[in-house]
């Protein structure tokens, strides 16, 4: 089959599935896959799983960096608003108190953290993880309607350089799984 | 595609047997695996209503009278305006400040829980997070209510906003009041990211078992297409950690704020610095009180004695018994230091407290919330739920007291006795208490039937511990 | 002015009404109607159409029609105020209206479509939107005091006192002030009424000239005038004439609440009508036998400034020493150096004995002497000329006698004491007139004012007698007691709405001229006179001015102007006239009674006739500190032993006749006397007074009319009191500080002895930011001279429009006061005799306020001038303020307190002061109105100074003893900048660091080193 | 069956996403637009009038002084609204028998007021006075706008309280000579600003911000 017209070498195929009972032959497989070359890979877990995303290779983690400089901006905004309110928007002598009566001006701004860093938090996993995602190849596979429930799934996409349709099922078999399946795009 | 397509065939319905508690060591009753406690926890929610426990439609039926109540008693007070309260000079708070104290608190045990024993690691925390943290989103409802009931003109609640208006005038941000629009806004927005987030996962589980096509499709969309992968995951945890991480100090700020209300006036009886901590003590006991009033009667009704067994049950008596200590601390030291400040208002307002008008409430409030929890010492009484549950009741009275005898008793005798007066609380007072708690069961009935009111995945990690760390016993 | 919009009646919809403003209704135009009768027969139909709602939309419909408005106004009185009129808006000129905006949301809210009505033909004299100031007089019991009224575009909405009148000397009491409420009072009488049927001042007057011509033949045979007391000059003449022209007519003059004894008294002494009067400015030792001088009667206010210029005592004078010896608490009492309280009746003796001590003849009385007499003879003795004896409004003739037989023999007849002309005609009395009703001489009775049925002694059974009388003319304000048993009714004017005349307890003269036309068609004592005398369309203007021309030929349109302006005529004081001295005749032996009932006119409603207005109603009572009720006071130690307690009921008997009321436990009672009030129990007075309390006079005996002897028993049943303050003791904190003079003069600056001010630094912040470098504006406040009469707080009420909650809100702690009078009970440990302290508490205006910072909207700041601001525009109601205030001087509109809906009430408002809605706070504001309104007058006088005195606050002014100073702190010279510098100055609550503006003046009493550590001690043996 | 949603799906649920976004944000501002716009302030529109008094011919054409009509509009807090009288004073000669000025006549015969709509109307709660303003050398076109040019008179400023605390933040820059007070068609000249400071200094104008200089 020739495939000059497709970006993708396999065209209607995303990857190969295979299914695992426990989270220790996951892992094992991922770590055998990733020994044997590819790269491309994703794995599924019904629960987090120690050591699966470094087990495909996956390093480093940017959700508490974005949530620090939230924080960041929360603070300065916070405490901004409520110097710029009290000392330029519309000063007020209030009960005597300083224009600048900083002290009283500490539970907003740290509330005003927290809010920012939250948010920030849920939408930096989301956003990096690509959410909301409602349909994904991985879900044409019948089978992995049980990776929110029991068992545990390692996928190479057809991306993957390595990647030959026959050869890599092959492989899949070799890594004991319970079943394997090719996920259609 | 006929949206109410069955999609599998399993009939739900609740385990006849009844399955006993495996007792106070054990966290997750077995034998158990991946699926097996999927089932049970999703089977809740999938249950056909007509095979819900009769206890559930009855108690949902109340619920929604009161929720009614509720609302005739807020459309009298918009139509003829805070006099039909008992207020007056000088108690100018009453119910609607003591309530939503009262509300917060119980609101705190929810974060505690899910927030401070997950980064302290607490395995049993995992049966009760996922309810708790909802408990604690219904009670911050309640108590959002209150300050907006409460002011004379509740249509310009929102003055209270910073937002840019014709007259260019903004909130004063040195009251506390203000202080409390940011706390109680953030801890509510918060705790619901807090809650969904966990929740993200089990939505994903619902999706691909539920028995209903529509019920899949709502599910699939509130989980964003959650499919498990190992980087989600990855970040998943880290997101969640630092969630827990911010909510820790958060809870603490809150109350820490609320009790600001009183401590940062100069009123006797509330210008006091043990306020901050005495009140996050008073917080966690009503909230853990609260937990245990829910959990006991539903973990029997859905015969979830395995899934929530003695052990959180115990735990979270223990810890009771501790923050109830803090509190009994507090109020040792309210009356100390009423006597060693050697301040004249501090003294009388002492010595008003306990043997004036309102003496009754004090005492009242001492019997509930240090005597009778003393029973939890015995082990005995601890592994006896019944016990335990009208504990838990009594401390949710004696922590409602509490916040009455500090509103009320402080107001109404204070500096000049010329203005001293007396707090009588009317029907329409009792009615908008009585709606809101309600309201609060209502959504806490709904809450059941519709979502997982235990963290499916997290009981799927302690499965895999179980089944690594002891061997499966087999019988 | 807007039209009734029912919109007004959803509470939170509406916003701060600013009240008619400088628009104005002539409300009269309101109320003019075709006078056509009515048939009734129609109209009960058109009524008994439907019941509640459906009721009331029948009154709508029909509201066009006269007839239903007036019938309507008959059966249930004052309702038509609340009936859309269909108004004639000639000379309307339209400013503001009430604003449907929600709060300075202006921001999202459409104000409604307004529109502007302008004259039609200016008047000359008057500056749209700037108020002017009339001088004329207020006359109570016959005696007047000169008032100032303010007026907005033709409509009065203040009194003030007219500083240039010998009875007022700028100030003014509570019913001067109130006195403005009553002429808006809604529940007024609108019309002429016949055997309670409608009819019209044109029939009226036919039919009064055809009963003239009978009556002119009959020489005056059968005729009877009923009036109160009068000093009216043209009313008296217009009297004369009439009694000229008809002989045998008869005038007899009813005053409830004044004591014929005061009067015959006098004319023992002066051999003629006379009034005793004092000159306090000249008495170093004031002995006052149960006279509440300082308070009640027509010279009181000059008293009241007089004796408290002799208590000053900081630039280094002695001050007055006083004692008082009285049955019941007086407001006067409570600044008495030494109270005696001994029974009221048993003063004659304590008077007859008093008068042997100090030398002058008296007959032997049985009975000891109290032990305090000695002490109180020998201190007058050693201030022969420097002393004074006041003799008490209701004690008999003998203590009147013997109090100046006293003052001769002690030398203060010309010094202390002065004896004046006086001008109370010669008239019959209620007796004599009961007696010639029962005897059938009596053909037609005209009541001109006067209450009887409800106020006369019920011993004369006076309803029963007036049934007598053919035909009975009443001419009364409102469709009352004695209206109800008349064949004729006409409204009466009130004394803003009519020309007239009037003099001062000294003569002096007044021209009463009007402020507005009668809003209600009411007609004047004078005109109906006149009518009888056969001119029936000669106007009260043209008799007064007649009578004026007559009694001043020459150069009268000058004098005539300067009268008017000035607010008293020149050189009609009276005239000083020789003492005789009257034999002392032996007293009547005193009749061993268990009990004694003193019947006093009510501290607030007086005799009756103040019970329709809702101000007095809610003014706590000086001495109780309840409202909307009259009670029984009764001695602590006295209910102790009669096992009664506050709010049980007590029945007192008084011969046959009884009455019950609530008990009040009151300190400084005397022992066995019973103290009960006259004013409540009215069924005729309006809606606000009706059915509220028992009427005194159901026991009031003729013989025995102000101090009685009977029984009392306890009733069944309790009954609930409005009371503002319910703790009266100090616990500890003394926001009162109290020394004795000699202590004073070691100490001036005794009240902060023990709790020394605090230092300026303390505090987290930098308070330096704030300097109040233009004005500083500050109260200070002495406790030594207030009386706690409470005239202050209600001329507040009336300059910031505070509105009247009723008696089960302020049973709730729920008034709306802005200045209230806290009373203090202290000292020796006695509960029966403690001593007894005033505070008026206004807000403080604290530099760090303690409301400001936990105000989330910034609803209330502080001004540059250093006053707490109160936006109310701005305020959403948390309540957090009141909390946080230590001097719980807030008050909150709980509901929608102000009275948005009657038409007539929003003519009485001042249009300088936002009218209050629902869910806000409100406060003093040191009356801001008035600072700004000098403000910008001296800034438009290209910025000149504001002088010291020229911004008074309400208060301020108001007060009789003037012990409230108000003005710049920054200017060194200015009285207050100097009284906040005395030493004997505190904050109150000092030590929470609050700063407040306003400060107090510490109470030095000046007591008798023999007398000391026994004040008060009236035990007999 | 495992698949619930199409592809499409996805971009779906990210773009309805930023339609939530875009909708709030959307809908804020249309209010903000409706809060300061003139169905709200009324800016610019003339209501219907009794009589279509022009004060265009009056001011500009006939050349007549405010304080003709207005009388007390520099001794009182309120401007005046002149009686029938005054308009008498010259329409009884001049344009006496045309339909427009009719109602004055009847006004006049009948002794009933005209009714004029309200233009520049303030909340109750707002006590502005006049002559201290005129006093200060604050025009009348400050506020009112160049009413010579207005055939119908309408509101050219808000009226907001926004819009009165900008100038009495600074004065300065809408003072004028006193002299100039009634030129309805005054232009602020080239050097406000030293002479906006000059002339608040001679006229002692202070920047009153306090709540209490319009709210008692």
């Amino acid at each position: 089959m020739s495939h000059a017209v497709s970006t993708k070498r396999y065209e209607g195929l995303y990857g190969a599935l295979a299914q695992f009972d426990t989270p220790e032959d996951l892992i094992e497989a991922c770590e055998k896959a990733y020994s044997e070359g590819y790269r491309k890979m994703d794995a599924y877990a019904p629960m987090p799983v120690d050591g699966l995303a470094e087990a495909i290779g996956y390093k480093k983690n940017k959700v508490a960096l974005c949530v620090l400089i939230a924080g960041c901006c929360g603070i300065c905004f916070g405490l901004g608003l409520l110097e710029w309110i009290s000392q330029i928007a519309y000063p007020h002598n209030v009960g005597g108190r300083p224009l600048n009566s900083w002290p009283a001006f500490i539970p907003i701004t740290f509330e005003c953290m927290i809010l920012f860093s939250a948010l920030t938090s849920l939408v930096s996993m989301l956003a990096m993880n690509g959410l909301p995602r409602p349909y994904h190849s991985v879900f044409n596979v019948q089978a992995f309607e049980r990776a929110s429930v029991d068992k545990f799934f390692l996928c190479i996409e057809s991306e993957d350089p390595k990647f030959e349709p026959d050869q890599t099922l092959e492989f899949l078999k070799t890594l004991g799984p319970e079943e394997v399946n090719y996920v259609p795009e | 595609m006929d949206q109410i397509t069955k999609v599998n065939e399993n009939n739900y319905e609740l385990p006849s047997a009844v399955i006993p508690d495996p007792g106070a060591n054990i966290v997750l009753g077995g034998p158990q695996d991946y699926n097996s406690v999927t089932q049970r926890i999703a089977g809740v929610v999938y249950l056909p209503i007509k095979k819900a426990p009769k206890k559930w439609l009855v108690g949902a039926f109340l619920s929604f009278c009161f929720v009614n109540v509720l609302m005739l008693a807020v459309y009298m007070l918009f139509m003829r305006g805070v006099g039909i309260w008992g207020l007056n000079i000088p108690v100018a708070w009453g119910f609607a400040i003591i309530n939503f104290v009262w509300w917060i608190g119980i609101g705190h045990a929810g974060t505690l829980i899910s927030a401070v024993l997950f980064l302290l690691k607490q395995d049993w925390r995992t049966s009760i997070n996922r309810f708790s943290e909802a408990m604690t989103l219904f009670a911050v409802a309640c108590a959002g209510m209150f300050p907006i009931l409460h002011l004379g003109r509740p249509w310009l609640f929102y003055w209270l906003l910073p937002y840019p208006n014709s007259m260019w005038l903004w909130p004063q941000p040195r009251s506390p009041l203000e202080w409390d629009v940011f706390a109680v806004s953030t801890y509510g927005t918060v705790s619901l990211v807090f809650w969904y987030v966990g929740l993200l996962p089990d939505l994903a589980s619902l999706r691909d078992t539920a028995p209903y096509l529509f019920q899949r499709k709502i599910y699939a969309i509130l989980s964003l297409g959650w499919r498990g992968s190992a980087i989600h995951w990855h970040r998943y945890q880290k997101a969640y950690l630092l969630l827990a991480g911010l909510s820790t100090p958060l809870v603490l700020s809150v109350h820490t704020i609320v009790s600001f209300d009183f401590a940062v006036s100069q009123l006797p009886g509330w210008h006091t610095t043990i306020f901050p901590p005495y009140f996050v003590a008073g917080a966690v006991y009503s909230g853990f009180a609260m937990v245990l009033t829910l959990i006991i009667p539903l973990r029997a009704w859905y015969n979830m004695r395995d899934l929530i067994t003695l052990r959180t049950i115990e735990a979270a008596c223990k810890l009771m018994l501790g923050v109830g200590l803090i509190v009994a601390y507090g109020y040792g030291t309210e009356a100390f230091f009423s006597w060693y400040s050697g301040d004249k208002y501090e003294s009388f307002m002492y010595m008003n407290r306990v043997t004036g008008p309102y003496g009754f409430t004090y005492w009242l409030l001492i019997l509930c919330n240090i005597l009778i929890p003393q029973a939890l010492w015995s082990q005995k009484v601890r592994h006896n739920l019944t016990l335990v549950w009208i504990i838990s009741i009594v401390v949710n009275i004696g922590m409602w007291l509490e916040r009455f005898v500090i509103v009320v008793t402080s107001l109404h005798r204070d500096f000049l006795p010329s203005s001293w007066g007396i707090y009588v609380p009317t029907k329409w007072d009792i009615m908008t208490y009585a709606g809101t708690i309600g309201f609060f069961m209502l959504l806490i009935f709904l809450f059941v039937r519709t979502l997982p009111s235990i963290s499916i995945f997290e009981v799927r990690e302690q499965v895999h511990h179980d089944l690594h760390s002891q061997p499966v016993d087999k019988h | 002015m807007k039209e009734l919009s029912p919109s007004h009646s959803n509470g939170h919809m509406n916003e701060h009404e600013k009240p008619m403003a400088s628009a104005l209704v002539p409300l009269e135009s309101l109320l003019e109607k075709p006078q056509k009768k009515v048939d009734l027969g129609q109209l009960r139909e058109k009524l008994a159409a439907g019941r509640g709602p459906a009721f009331w939309r029948t009154l709508e419909e029909a509201a066009e029609t006269e007839d239903l408005k007036e019938y309507v106004e008959q059966e249930f009185p004052g309702l038509s105020g609340q009936i859309p009129q269909g108004v004639d808006r000639r000379n309307l000129l339209k400013v503001m209206g009430a604003s449907l905006a929600m709060a300075g949301a202006a921001a999202c809210t459409k104000l409604p479509k307004e529109s502007i009505v302008p004259y039609v033909r200016q008047p000359e004299n008057i500056i749209p939107g700037e108020p002017m100031f009339y001088a004329t007089a207020h006359t109570i019991a016959g005696y007047a005091r000169g008032v100032l009224v303010e007026s907005h575009m033709n409509r009065p909405t203040k009194i003030e006192g007219n500083p240039d009148h010998p009875a007022s000397l700028g100030s003014s009491t509570i019913f001067e002030q109130a006195s403005v409420l009553n002429l808006y009072d809604p529940d007024r009488s609108e019309t002429v009424l016949n055997r309670g049927s409608l009819s019209t001042w044109g029939e009226f007057t036919g039919a009064l000239s055809t009963e003239a011509q009978s009556i002119g033949a009959r020489k005056g045979e059968g005729l009877a005038i009923l009036s109160g007391a009068t000093t009216s000059p043209t009313f008296i003449s217009q009297m004369n004439t009439l009694l000229a022209q008809w002989p045998s007519a008869k005038w007899y003059i009813h005053e409830p609440s004044a004591n014929p004894a005061v009067a015959s008294a006098a004319k023992k002494i002066a051999g003629r009508n006379a009034v005793v009067t004092y000159d306090f400015s000249q008495a170093d030792v004031i002995l006052s036998l149960e006279s509440d001088f300082l308070n009640s009667g027509p010279a009181s206010l000059k008293y009241a400034r007089q004796f408290s210029a002799k208590r000053a005592i900081d630039d280094g004078q002695t001050p007055v020493r006083y004692y008082q010896v009285e049955s019941s608490p007086s407001a006067s009492g409570s600044l008495a150096d030494h109270r005696f309280s001994v029974k009221s009746s048993s003063i004659a003796s304590i008077a007859y004995q008093l008068a042997k001590a100090v030398g002058a003849a008296a007959p032997d009385v049985t009975g000891t002497a109290p032990a305090w007499l000695n002490a109180v003879a020998a201190d007058l003795s050693n201030n022969k000329g420097r002393c004074v004896v006041v003799a008490g409004e209701y004690q008999p003739e003998s203590v009147h006698l013997a109090a100046f037989a006293i003052n001769q023999a002690l030398g203060n007849v010309g010094t202390t004491v002065k004896l004046l002309e006086s001008f109370m005609p010669d008239a019959h009395s209620i007796e004599d007139l009961t007696a010639d009703l029962n005897g059938g001489h009596v053909e037609m009775l005209i009541v001109l004012g006067s209450n009887p049925v409800y106020d006369a002694p019920a011993s004369l059974d006076f309803l029963t007698a007036m049934k007598k009388a053919r035909q009975t003319i009443r001419l009364g304000t409102y469709f009352d007691e004695t209206s109800r048993w008349s064949y004729w009714h006409v409204p009466q004017v009130h004394y803003l709405e009519s020309w007239s005349d009037t003099r001062a307890f000294d003569g002096t003269a007044t021209i009463v001229q009007p402020l507005v036309e009668p809003l209600y068609k009411g007609k004047s004592a004078h005109e109906l006179l006149s009518t009888l005398l056969g001119k029936p369309d000669a106007t009260p203007h043209d008799l007064v001015k007649g009578y004026w021309q007559t009694a001043s030929p020459n150069g009268f349109d000058a004098f005539w102007k300067t009268s008017l302006h000035n607010g008293v005529v020149a050189g009609t004081g009276a005239a000083i006239l020789n003492a005789g001295s009257p034999e002392l005749s032996p007293l009547p032996a005193a009749e061993a009674a268990e009990w004694e009932i003193t019947l006093r006119p009510d501290p607030t409603i007086g005799d009756g006739s103040w019970a329709n207005n809702g101000w007095l109603q809610e003014c706590p009572k000086p001495q109780t500190k309840t409202a909307w009720d009259n009670l029984i006071m009764i001695r602590p130690s006295d209910a102790e032993k009669m096992g009664v307690h506050k709010g049980d009921m007590l029945k007192v008997t008084v011969k046959d006749k009884t009455v019950t009321g609530p008990v009040w436990i009151t300190p400084n009672q005397a022992q066995g006397s019973v103290a009960i009030f006259f004013g409540y129990g009215r069924t005729g007075s309006g809606r606000v007074g009706n059915k509220i309390g028992y009427s005194a006079y159901q026991i009031q005996d003729a013989a025995m009319r102000f101090i009685a002897t009977g029984t009392i028993s306890k009733a069944a049943g309790t009954y609930p009191i409005a009371n503002t303050q319910s703790t009266q003791t100090m616990e500890e904190r003394a926001p009162v500080r109290v020394a004795e003079f000699s202590e004073f003069k070691e100490h001036p600056n005794f009240p902060t002895l023990e709790e020394k001010p605090l230092p300026k630094s303390i505090t987290l912040y930098d308070t330096s930011e704030w300097k109040y470098l233009d004005h500083k504006w500050g109260m200070t406040i002495d406790l030594n001279i207030c009386t706690g009469c409470s005239a202050c707080a209600i001329a507040c009420q009336s300059e910031n429009n505070i509105a009247v909650v009723g008696k089960d809100q302020v049973s709730r702690g729920r008034h709306m006061h802005w200045i209230r009078i806290d009373q203090y009970y202290s000292g020796n440990g006695s509960l029966d005799e403690p001593e007894t302290y005033n505070q008026p508490v206004p807000c403080m205006q604290c530099e760090n306020a303690p409301c400001e910072v936990v105000c989330p909207v910034a609803a209330t700041v502080h001004s540059k001038e250093g006053i707490n601001q109160m936006v109310y525009n701005r305020c959403v109601g948390t309540r957090y303020c009141s909390n946080n205030c230590p001097y719980k001087v807030r008050r909150f509109n709980f509901y929608l307190f102000s009275d948005w809906d009657t038409e007539s009430l929003k003519g009485m408002r001042n249009p300088d002061v936002t009218v209050r809605s629902r869910g806000v706070m409100e406060k003093c504001s040191y009356c801001i109105q008035r600072i700004q309104e000098v403000k910008i007058k001296a800034e438009k006088e290209n910025n000149r100074k504001i002088v010291d005195g020229e911004i008074l606050t309400a208060c301020q002014q108001a007060c009789p003893t003037q012990a409230i100073t108000f003005g710049d702190l920054n200017d060194p010279n200015s009285k207050v900048a100097k009284s906040a510098a005395l030493k004997r100055n505190y904050n109150l609550l000092d030590d929470l660091n609050n700063r407040p503006r306003t400060t107090y003046l510490g109470y030095v009493r000046n007591s008798n080193e023999a007398l000391r550590g026994q004040r008060g001690s009236n035990h007999e043996g | 069956m495992a698949q619930l949603f199409s592809p499409s799906s996805n971009t779906i649920a990210k773009v309805s996403i930023a339609a939530v976004i875009l909708l709030a944000s959307t809908t804020l501002s249309i209010a903000y637009m409706i809060d300061r716009g003139s169905w709200i302030t009324n800016v610019n529109s003339a209501p219907e009038q009794p009589i279509p008094f022009s004060h265009k011919h009056h001011v500009k054409d006939d050349g007549i002084d405010c304080r003709y009509c207005h009388t007390s509009v520099e001794t009182s807090h309120f401007a005046g609204i002149p009686a029938t009288e005054t308009c008498m004073s010259c329409h009884s000669q001049i344009w006496n028998n045309v339909a427009a000025t009719q109602p004055i006549r009847d006004s006049w015969a009948s002794g009933k007021s005209i009714a004029w709509t309200r233009v520049h109307n303030l909340p109750d709660y707002v006590y502005f006075n006049h002559s201290i303003h005129i006093n200060k050398g604050i025009g009348c076109s400050a506020c009112h706008g160049n009413v010579s040019e207005m055939p119908l008179i309408y509101k050219v400023n808000t009226l907001n309280m926004n819009w009165c605390v900008n100038c009495h933040r600074n004065p300065a820059k809408f003072i004028r000579p006193r002299s100039e007070v009634f030129n309805v068609a005054y232009q602020y000249p080239a050097n406000q600003d030293e002479l906006g400071a000059q002339l608040v200094k001679d006229y002692h104008v202070q920047s009153l911000l306090d709540c209490v200089t319009c709210h008692r």
